[in-house]
Protein backbone atom coordinates (compact mmCIF):
# COMPACT_ATOMS: atom_id res chain seq x y z
CA UNK A 1 0.00 0.00 0.00
CA UNK A 2 0.92 3.50 -0.88
CA UNK A 3 0.34 6.45 1.18
CA UNK A 4 0.73 9.78 0.54
CA UNK A 5 0.54 12.74 3.19
CA UNK A 6 1.08 16.29 3.06
CA UNK A 7 0.64 19.09 5.31
CA UNK A 8 0.31 22.85 3.30
CA UNK A 9 -0.57 26.03 2.58
CA UNK A 10 -1.10 25.82 -1.33
CA UNK A 11 -4.36 24.44 -2.74
CA UNK A 12 -4.66 20.68 -3.72
CA UNK A 13 -5.71 19.67 -6.96
CA UNK A 14 -8.52 16.72 -6.51
CA UNK A 15 -7.62 15.29 -9.87
CA UNK A 16 -4.35 14.91 -9.55
CA UNK A 17 -5.16 13.60 -6.11
CA UNK A 18 -7.60 10.63 -7.71
CA UNK A 19 -5.61 10.11 -10.55
CA UNK A 20 -2.69 8.95 -7.93
CA UNK A 21 -4.74 6.29 -6.16
CA UNK A 22 -6.79 5.13 -9.24
CA UNK A 23 -3.10 4.40 -11.33
CA UNK A 24 -1.62 2.70 -7.82
CA UNK A 25 -2.43 -0.90 -8.46
CA UNK A 26 -4.35 -2.63 -11.73
CA UNK A 27 -6.10 -4.25 -8.62
CA UNK A 28 -7.68 -1.07 -7.64
CA UNK A 29 -11.42 -1.26 -8.38
CA UNK A 30 -12.87 1.69 -6.38
CA UNK A 31 -11.68 4.92 -5.48
CA UNK A 32 -13.09 7.31 -2.15
CA UNK A 33 -12.59 10.93 -1.94
CA UNK A 34 -13.93 13.61 0.48
CA UNK A 35 -13.03 16.68 0.23
CA UNK A 36 -13.58 19.03 3.33
CA UNK A 37 -14.13 23.05 2.20
CA UNK A 38 -14.97 26.22 4.20
CA UNK A 39 -18.53 26.27 4.55
CA UNK A 40 -20.16 29.58 4.29
CA UNK A 41 -23.05 31.34 6.17
CA UNK A 42 -23.68 33.90 8.89
CA UNK A 43 -20.90 36.50 8.02
CA UNK A 44 -18.26 33.79 8.09
CA UNK A 45 -15.37 35.33 5.62
CA UNK A 46 -13.01 32.81 6.13
CA UNK A 47 -11.00 30.31 8.11
CA UNK A 48 -6.95 30.09 9.95
CA UNK A 49 -6.07 26.71 10.37
CA UNK A 50 -2.98 26.73 12.95
CA UNK A 51 -1.38 22.99 13.34
CA UNK A 52 1.23 21.72 15.19
CA UNK A 53 4.59 21.48 13.23
CA UNK A 54 6.58 18.11 13.43
CA UNK A 55 3.14 16.29 15.08
CA UNK A 56 0.47 16.91 12.69
CA UNK A 57 2.46 14.99 9.67
CA UNK A 58 3.33 12.13 12.31
CA UNK A 59 -0.68 12.23 13.33
CA UNK A 60 -1.81 11.77 9.54
CA UNK A 61 0.97 9.16 8.93
CA UNK A 62 -0.08 7.20 11.68
CA UNK A 63 -3.67 7.26 10.76
CA UNK A 64 -2.86 6.50 7.34
CA UNK A 65 -1.14 3.27 8.45
CA UNK A 66 -4.20 2.60 11.03
CA UNK A 67 -6.61 2.77 7.56
CA UNK A 68 -4.06 0.45 6.16
CA UNK A 69 -4.37 -2.33 9.14
CA UNK A 70 -8.05 -1.86 9.15
CA UNK A 71 -8.92 -2.38 5.65
CA UNK A 72 -7.48 -3.91 2.70
CA UNK A 73 -6.20 -1.00 0.40
CA UNK A 74 -4.42 -0.50 -2.35
CA UNK A 75 -3.29 3.37 -1.11
CA UNK A 76 -4.33 5.97 1.04
CA UNK A 77 -3.50 9.68 0.43
CA UNK A 78 -4.24 12.65 3.52
CA UNK A 79 -3.65 16.02 2.61
CA UNK A 80 -4.42 19.05 4.76
CA UNK A 81 -4.14 22.84 4.25
CA UNK A 82 -3.05 25.54 7.06
CA UNK A 83 -3.07 29.42 6.79
CA UNK A 84 -6.17 31.20 5.82
CA UNK A 85 -8.49 29.84 3.55
CA UNK A 86 -11.68 31.88 2.26
CA UNK A 87 -15.18 30.78 1.74
CA UNK A 88 -15.58 27.75 -0.34
CA UNK A 89 -11.74 26.80 -0.50
CA UNK A 90 -10.15 23.13 0.08
CA UNK A 91 -9.51 22.69 3.47
CA UNK A 92 -9.03 18.70 3.64
CA UNK A 93 -8.83 15.91 1.07
CA UNK A 94 -8.72 12.07 2.00
CA UNK A 95 -9.17 9.19 -0.60
CA UNK A 96 -8.70 5.84 -0.28
CA UNK A 97 -8.27 3.29 -3.26
CA UNK A 98 -8.89 -0.72 -2.61
CA UNK A 99 -10.46 -3.62 -4.76
CA UNK A 100 -14.03 -3.05 -3.67
CA UNK A 101 -15.78 -0.31 -3.27
CA UNK A 102 -16.95 -0.96 0.45
CA UNK A 103 -13.22 -0.82 1.81
CA UNK A 104 -12.43 2.50 -0.27
CA UNK A 105 -15.99 4.59 0.49
CA UNK A 106 -15.83 3.20 4.67
CA UNK A 107 -11.50 3.69 4.92
CA UNK A 108 -12.57 7.04 3.24
CA UNK A 109 -15.33 8.08 6.25
CA UNK A 110 -12.44 6.41 8.50
CA UNK A 111 -10.01 8.53 7.72
CA UNK A 112 -12.08 12.10 7.99
CA UNK A 113 -13.57 11.30 11.24
CA UNK A 114 -10.48 10.40 12.72
CA UNK A 115 -8.66 13.03 11.76
CA UNK A 116 -11.52 16.14 13.05
CA UNK A 117 -10.67 15.44 15.96
CA UNK A 118 -7.69 13.69 16.25
CA UNK A 119 -5.08 15.61 14.68
CA UNK A 120 -3.44 18.69 16.10
CA UNK A 121 -5.62 21.25 14.06
CA UNK A 122 -7.65 24.61 14.94
CA UNK A 123 -9.54 27.10 13.11
CA UNK A 124 -9.81 29.81 13.77
CA UNK A 125 -13.41 31.60 12.11
CA UNK A 126 -13.03 35.47 10.93
CA UNK A 127 -16.32 37.38 10.62
CA UNK A 128 -17.79 40.43 8.18
CA UNK A 129 -18.45 42.36 11.28
CA UNK A 130 -14.44 41.70 12.48
CA UNK A 131 -14.97 38.98 15.59
CA UNK A 132 -12.57 35.87 15.20
CA UNK A 133 -13.69 33.17 16.75
CA UNK A 134 -11.82 29.71 17.28
CA UNK A 135 -14.23 26.93 16.44
CA UNK A 136 -15.13 24.70 19.29
CA UNK A 137 -14.82 20.45 18.89
CA UNK A 138 -18.28 19.31 18.12
CA UNK A 139 -19.63 16.52 20.05
CA UNK A 140 -20.78 14.79 16.95
CA UNK A 141 -17.41 14.83 15.75
CA UNK A 142 -15.99 13.27 18.71
CA UNK A 143 -18.47 10.42 19.27
CA UNK A 144 -17.91 9.77 15.67
CA UNK A 145 -14.03 9.43 15.88
CA UNK A 146 -14.57 7.12 19.66
CA UNK A 147 -17.28 4.90 17.51
CA UNK A 148 -13.88 3.84 14.98
CA UNK A 149 -11.93 3.55 18.39
CA UNK A 150 -14.80 1.44 19.93
CA UNK A 151 -14.66 -1.12 16.96
CA UNK A 152 -11.36 -1.94 15.83
CA UNK A 153 -12.58 -4.08 13.56
CA UNK A 154 -15.09 -2.64 11.28
CA UNK B 1 19.56 22.95 28.41
CA UNK B 2 20.49 20.12 31.08
CA UNK B 3 17.16 19.47 32.96
CA UNK B 4 14.69 21.71 30.97
CA UNK B 5 11.72 21.06 28.85
CA UNK B 6 9.90 22.85 26.61
CA UNK B 7 6.10 24.00 26.75
CA UNK B 8 4.57 25.12 24.03
CA UNK B 9 0.36 26.45 23.27
CA UNK B 10 -1.48 26.29 20.32
CA UNK B 11 -4.62 28.14 19.18
CA UNK B 12 -6.42 29.92 21.81
CA UNK B 13 -4.20 29.19 24.59
CA UNK B 14 -1.25 30.62 22.37
CA UNK B 15 -3.45 33.56 21.92
CA UNK B 16 -4.55 34.33 25.32
CA UNK B 17 -1.32 33.68 26.83
CA UNK B 18 0.51 35.96 24.05
CA UNK B 19 3.51 33.47 23.28
CA UNK B 20 3.73 30.28 22.15
CA UNK B 21 7.08 28.70 24.07
CA UNK B 22 8.67 28.00 27.28
CA UNK B 23 11.24 26.77 28.65
CA UNK B 24 11.24 25.26 32.22
CA UNK B 25 13.29 23.92 34.39
CA UNK B 26 12.52 20.27 35.90
CA UNK B 27 14.22 17.85 38.36
CA UNK B 28 16.27 16.03 36.50
CA UNK B 29 14.44 12.51 37.56
CA UNK B 30 10.98 14.01 36.03
CA UNK B 31 8.04 15.13 36.81
CA UNK B 32 4.26 14.24 35.84
CA UNK B 33 2.61 16.55 33.09
CA UNK B 34 0.27 17.88 35.99
CA UNK B 35 3.11 18.61 38.14
CA UNK B 36 4.66 20.56 35.20
CA UNK B 37 1.00 22.25 34.68
CA UNK B 38 1.23 23.46 38.77
CA UNK B 39 4.24 24.76 38.22
CA UNK B 40 3.71 26.83 34.96
CA UNK B 41 0.26 28.31 36.26
CA UNK B 42 2.17 29.04 39.73
CA UNK B 43 4.90 31.08 37.98
CA UNK B 44 2.31 33.20 35.46
CA UNK B 45 -0.91 33.59 36.57
CA UNK B 46 -1.78 34.87 32.77
CA UNK B 47 -1.16 30.91 31.70
CA UNK B 48 -2.84 29.76 35.23
CA UNK B 49 -6.00 31.67 33.96
CA UNK B 50 -5.67 30.83 30.52
CA UNK B 51 -5.37 26.65 31.33
CA UNK B 52 -8.12 27.23 33.83
CA UNK B 53 -10.50 28.67 30.77
CA UNK B 54 -10.09 25.52 28.78
CA UNK B 55 -12.45 22.84 30.24
CA UNK B 56 -11.03 20.03 28.07
CA UNK B 57 -7.31 21.15 27.74
CA UNK B 58 -5.00 18.63 25.43
CA UNK B 59 -1.61 17.84 26.38
CA UNK B 60 0.90 15.97 24.10
CA UNK B 61 4.33 14.72 25.45
CA UNK B 62 7.33 14.56 22.28
CA UNK B 63 4.20 15.09 19.78
CA UNK B 64 2.07 12.04 21.10
CA UNK B 65 -1.53 12.63 23.06
CA UNK B 66 -0.57 12.09 26.79
CA UNK B 67 -2.52 11.66 30.10
CA UNK B 68 -1.42 14.29 32.79
CA UNK B 69 -0.14 11.34 34.91
CA UNK B 70 2.39 10.99 32.13
CA UNK B 71 6.14 11.29 33.13
CA UNK B 72 8.08 14.15 31.36
CA UNK B 73 11.78 14.28 31.91
CA UNK B 74 14.32 16.68 30.82
CA UNK B 75 14.29 17.27 26.99
CA UNK B 76 10.92 16.53 26.37
CA UNK B 77 8.49 18.73 24.46
CA UNK B 78 5.02 19.29 26.48
CA UNK B 79 2.26 20.95 24.25
CA UNK B 80 -0.97 22.12 25.62
CA UNK B 81 -3.82 22.56 23.31
CA UNK B 82 -7.52 23.30 23.01
CA UNK B 83 -9.50 20.20 21.61
CA UNK B 84 -8.22 19.36 17.81
CA UNK B 85 -10.07 20.83 15.16
CA UNK B 86 -9.14 19.92 12.17
CA UNK B 87 -10.89 18.35 8.54
CA UNK C 1 -30.19 21.48 -5.42
CA UNK C 2 -28.29 20.87 -8.78
CA UNK C 3 -28.20 17.01 -10.37
CA UNK C 4 -25.62 16.28 -13.08
CA UNK C 5 -26.05 12.97 -14.69
CA UNK C 6 -24.62 11.58 -18.13
CA UNK C 7 -23.97 8.44 -19.60
CA UNK C 8 -21.16 8.83 -22.30
CA UNK C 9 -18.29 6.58 -23.96
CA UNK C 10 -15.90 9.88 -23.55
CA UNK C 11 -13.07 9.39 -19.85
CA UNK C 12 -14.78 11.87 -17.16
CA UNK C 13 -12.77 14.29 -15.64
CA UNK C 14 -13.02 13.84 -11.74
CA UNK C 15 -10.86 16.79 -11.03
CA UNK C 16 -13.64 18.97 -13.05
CA UNK C 17 -16.56 16.94 -11.64
CA UNK C 18 -15.06 17.59 -7.96
CA UNK C 19 -14.85 21.46 -8.53
CA UNK C 20 -18.44 21.58 -10.00
CA UNK C 21 -20.00 20.03 -6.89
CA UNK C 22 -17.54 22.38 -4.70
CA UNK C 23 -18.84 25.40 -6.25
CA UNK C 24 -22.47 24.68 -6.20
CA UNK C 25 -22.87 26.35 -3.22
CA UNK C 26 -21.38 28.46 -0.62
CA UNK C 27 -22.56 26.66 1.99
CA UNK C 28 -21.34 23.18 1.22
CA UNK C 29 -18.58 22.13 3.61
CA UNK C 30 -18.11 18.63 2.62
CA UNK C 31 -18.02 16.62 -0.89
CA UNK C 32 -18.35 12.96 -1.25
CA UNK C 33 -16.71 11.26 -4.48
CA UNK C 34 -16.48 7.81 -5.56
CA UNK C 35 -14.95 6.11 -8.76
CA UNK C 36 -15.30 3.21 -9.91
CA UNK C 37 -12.61 1.62 -12.59
CA UNK C 38 -11.87 -1.90 -14.39
CA UNK C 39 -10.08 -4.20 -11.76
CA UNK C 40 -7.79 -6.67 -13.07
CA UNK C 41 -6.09 -9.63 -12.81
CA UNK C 42 -6.93 -13.20 -13.45
CA UNK C 43 -6.61 -12.29 -16.91
CA UNK C 44 -8.58 -9.99 -17.69
CA UNK C 45 -7.76 -7.20 -20.26
CA UNK C 46 -11.34 -4.99 -20.81
CA UNK C 47 -14.87 -5.13 -19.98
CA UNK C 48 -17.44 -3.72 -22.96
CA UNK C 49 -20.75 -1.87 -20.98
CA UNK C 50 -23.90 -2.01 -22.39
CA UNK C 51 -26.25 -0.08 -21.32
CA UNK C 52 -30.41 0.67 -22.10
CA UNK C 53 -30.93 3.92 -23.75
CA UNK C 54 -33.08 6.47 -22.75
CA UNK C 55 -34.08 3.80 -19.19
CA UNK C 56 -30.30 4.29 -18.40
CA UNK C 57 -30.81 8.22 -18.12
CA UNK C 58 -34.32 7.83 -16.39
CA UNK C 59 -32.80 6.02 -13.93
CA UNK C 60 -30.23 8.06 -13.02
CA UNK C 61 -31.95 10.82 -12.50
CA UNK C 62 -34.54 9.14 -9.98
CA UNK C 63 -31.56 7.93 -8.23
CA UNK C 64 -30.45 11.21 -8.11
CA UNK C 65 -33.46 12.46 -6.88
CA UNK C 66 -34.29 9.61 -4.36
CA UNK C 67 -30.40 11.00 -2.94
CA UNK C 68 -31.73 14.76 -2.80
CA UNK C 69 -35.01 13.68 -1.01
CA UNK C 70 -32.89 11.18 1.90
CA UNK C 71 -30.18 13.25 2.09
CA UNK C 72 -29.49 16.59 2.84
CA UNK C 73 -27.44 17.98 -0.30
CA UNK C 74 -26.21 20.86 -2.22
CA UNK C 75 -25.93 18.70 -5.35
CA UNK C 76 -24.85 15.13 -6.80
CA UNK C 77 -23.26 14.03 -10.16
CA UNK C 78 -23.94 10.45 -11.68
CA UNK C 79 -21.82 9.80 -14.48
CA UNK C 80 -21.59 6.37 -15.85
CA UNK C 81 -19.45 5.38 -19.25
CA UNK C 82 -20.42 3.06 -21.68
CA UNK C 83 -18.35 1.04 -24.36
CA UNK C 84 -15.24 -1.15 -24.27
CA UNK C 85 -13.05 0.23 -21.29
CA UNK C 86 -9.56 -1.52 -20.13
CA UNK C 87 -7.80 -2.12 -17.13
CA UNK C 88 -7.71 0.68 -14.88
CA UNK C 89 -9.89 2.65 -16.53
CA UNK C 90 -13.11 4.57 -14.61
CA UNK C 91 -16.75 2.92 -14.88
CA UNK C 92 -18.47 5.17 -13.22
CA UNK C 93 -18.13 8.82 -10.88
CA UNK C 94 -20.83 9.44 -8.01
CA UNK C 95 -20.41 12.25 -5.83
CA UNK C 96 -22.55 14.47 -3.38
CA UNK C 97 -22.23 17.92 -1.69
CA UNK C 98 -23.74 18.44 1.29
CA UNK C 99 -23.52 21.20 4.43
CA UNK C 100 -21.80 17.99 6.17
CA UNK C 101 -19.73 15.13 5.58
CA UNK C 102 -22.11 12.94 6.82
CA UNK C 103 -24.96 13.65 4.45
CA UNK C 104 -22.19 13.64 1.51
CA UNK C 105 -20.19 10.26 2.50
CA UNK C 106 -23.65 8.64 3.25
CA UNK C 107 -25.29 10.12 0.01
CA UNK C 108 -21.90 8.98 -2.01
CA UNK C 109 -22.76 5.03 -0.89
CA UNK C 110 -26.65 5.04 -1.41
CA UNK C 111 -25.89 6.21 -5.31
CA UNK C 112 -23.26 3.63 -6.36
CA UNK C 113 -24.47 1.22 -4.02
CA UNK C 114 -28.05 1.73 -5.61
CA UNK C 115 -26.68 2.05 -8.96
CA UNK C 116 -24.65 -1.47 -9.30
CA UNK C 117 -28.01 -3.46 -9.41
CA UNK C 118 -30.43 -0.55 -10.22
CA UNK C 119 -29.35 0.85 -13.75
CA UNK C 120 -29.59 -0.80 -16.55
CA UNK C 121 -25.70 -1.81 -17.38
CA UNK C 122 -24.41 -4.64 -17.79
CA UNK C 123 -20.91 -5.99 -18.27
CA UNK C 124 -18.98 -8.55 -20.05
CA UNK C 125 -15.39 -9.49 -19.23
CA UNK C 126 -12.67 -9.96 -22.23
CA UNK C 127 -9.84 -12.14 -20.67
CA UNK C 128 -6.44 -12.20 -22.86
CA UNK C 129 -7.22 -15.89 -23.66
CA UNK C 130 -10.25 -14.69 -25.41
CA UNK C 131 -12.99 -15.92 -23.41
CA UNK C 132 -15.76 -13.34 -23.03
CA UNK C 133 -18.18 -13.62 -20.18
CA UNK C 134 -21.00 -11.58 -18.86
CA UNK C 135 -20.52 -10.33 -14.99
CA UNK C 136 -23.17 -12.00 -13.24
CA UNK C 137 -24.45 -9.84 -10.64
CA UNK C 138 -23.21 -10.49 -6.97
CA UNK C 139 -25.30 -11.48 -4.02
CA UNK C 140 -23.54 -8.80 -2.01
CA UNK C 141 -24.46 -6.12 -4.27
CA UNK C 142 -28.04 -6.74 -4.48
CA UNK C 143 -28.48 -6.98 -0.38
CA UNK C 144 -26.44 -3.79 -0.26
CA UNK C 145 -28.66 -2.29 -2.93
CA UNK C 146 -31.89 -3.98 -0.93
CA UNK C 147 -30.69 -2.53 2.60
CA UNK C 148 -31.08 0.93 1.53
CA UNK C 149 -34.46 0.12 -0.08
CA UNK C 150 -36.04 -1.43 3.45
CA UNK C 151 -34.35 1.64 5.59
CA UNK C 152 -35.78 4.54 3.91
CA UNK C 153 -34.94 6.83 6.64
CA UNK C 154 -30.90 6.24 6.02
CA UNK D 1 -47.77 -0.27 -35.88
CA UNK D 2 -51.81 -0.75 -34.41
CA UNK D 3 -51.57 -3.50 -31.50
CA UNK D 4 -48.13 -3.73 -31.50
CA UNK D 5 -45.32 -3.89 -28.66
CA UNK D 6 -42.05 -3.68 -29.71
CA UNK D 7 -39.53 -6.07 -27.82
CA UNK D 8 -36.03 -5.81 -26.95
CA UNK D 9 -33.23 -8.03 -25.40
CA UNK D 10 -30.00 -7.06 -23.60
CA UNK D 11 -26.45 -8.47 -22.91
CA UNK D 12 -26.49 -12.21 -22.80
CA UNK D 13 -30.15 -12.31 -23.67
CA UNK D 14 -29.58 -10.31 -26.59
CA UNK D 15 -26.21 -12.29 -27.65
CA UNK D 16 -27.94 -15.64 -27.22
CA UNK D 17 -30.85 -14.63 -29.16
CA UNK D 18 -29.06 -13.66 -31.89
CA UNK D 19 -31.55 -10.15 -32.30
CA UNK D 20 -31.99 -7.14 -30.45
CA UNK D 21 -36.04 -6.38 -30.81
CA UNK D 22 -39.00 -7.84 -32.50
CA UNK D 23 -42.20 -6.38 -32.73
CA UNK D 24 -44.66 -8.61 -31.65
CA UNK D 25 -48.64 -8.80 -32.28
CA UNK D 26 -51.22 -8.39 -28.95
CA UNK D 27 -54.73 -7.90 -28.07
CA UNK D 28 -55.66 -4.40 -28.37
CA UNK D 29 -57.14 -4.96 -24.76
CA UNK D 30 -53.31 -6.04 -24.05
CA UNK D 31 -51.75 -8.59 -22.21
CA UNK D 32 -49.93 -9.51 -18.90
CA UNK D 33 -45.89 -9.60 -19.45
CA UNK D 34 -45.91 -13.41 -18.67
CA UNK D 35 -48.78 -14.13 -21.47
CA UNK D 36 -46.73 -11.76 -23.68
CA UNK D 37 -43.35 -14.03 -22.65
CA UNK D 38 -45.14 -17.29 -23.58
CA UNK D 39 -46.21 -16.04 -26.88
CA UNK D 40 -42.50 -14.77 -27.83
CA UNK D 41 -41.64 -18.25 -26.21
CA UNK D 42 -43.97 -19.89 -28.30
CA UNK D 43 -43.01 -18.12 -31.60
CA UNK D 44 -39.29 -18.58 -31.25
CA UNK D 45 -37.58 -21.91 -29.64
CA UNK D 46 -34.20 -19.90 -29.46
CA UNK D 47 -35.75 -17.11 -27.57
CA UNK D 48 -37.61 -19.53 -25.02
CA UNK D 49 -34.32 -21.02 -24.20
CA UNK D 50 -32.12 -18.36 -23.79
CA UNK D 51 -34.96 -16.65 -21.25
CA UNK D 52 -35.38 -20.21 -19.55
CA UNK D 53 -31.46 -19.73 -19.09
CA UNK D 54 -31.65 -16.66 -16.78
CA UNK D 55 -33.31 -17.63 -13.49
CA UNK D 56 -33.41 -13.93 -12.61
CA UNK D 57 -34.72 -12.70 -15.58
CA UNK D 58 -35.97 -8.70 -15.13
CA UNK D 59 -38.56 -6.94 -17.18
CA UNK D 60 -38.95 -3.15 -18.12
CA UNK D 61 -42.16 -1.90 -18.87
CA UNK D 62 -42.04 1.40 -21.09
CA UNK D 63 -38.06 1.92 -19.23
CA UNK D 64 -39.48 1.03 -15.70
CA UNK D 65 -38.88 -2.01 -13.78
CA UNK D 66 -41.75 -4.07 -13.87
CA UNK D 67 -43.23 -7.25 -12.48
CA UNK D 68 -44.26 -10.03 -14.88
CA UNK D 69 -48.33 -10.06 -14.00
CA UNK D 70 -47.99 -5.76 -15.33
CA UNK D 71 -50.47 -5.33 -17.97
CA UNK D 72 -48.69 -4.89 -21.26
CA UNK D 73 -51.07 -2.83 -23.87
CA UNK D 74 -50.60 -2.02 -27.93
CA UNK D 75 -47.31 0.81 -28.33
CA UNK D 76 -45.48 -0.33 -25.48
CA UNK D 77 -41.87 -0.71 -25.13
CA UNK D 78 -41.09 -4.20 -23.43
CA UNK D 79 -37.17 -5.40 -22.27
CA UNK D 80 -36.15 -8.55 -21.12
CA UNK D 81 -32.94 -8.69 -19.49
CA UNK D 82 -30.19 -10.55 -16.94
CA UNK D 83 -29.97 -8.80 -13.48
CA UNK D 84 -28.26 -5.12 -13.88
CA UNK D 85 -24.26 -5.34 -13.46
CA UNK D 86 -23.25 -1.29 -13.16
CA UNK D 87 -20.88 0.65 -11.64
Amino acid sequence: MVVHVAVQAAPFDVGVEAERLSALSPLTGGVGLFVGQVRGGQGLRAMTLEHYPGMTEATLHALAQEAQARFDLTGCTVIHRVGRLEVGAGIVFVGAGAAHRGAALTATSFLIDRLKTGAPFWKREEYDDGRTIWVDARETDEEAARAWMNNPTA
Amino acid sequence: MADRVTVLFFAALREQIGQESLSVTIPASGVTVAALRTQIEGANPTIAQALADQPKLRVAVNRTLSTFEQLVTPGDEVAFFPPMTGG
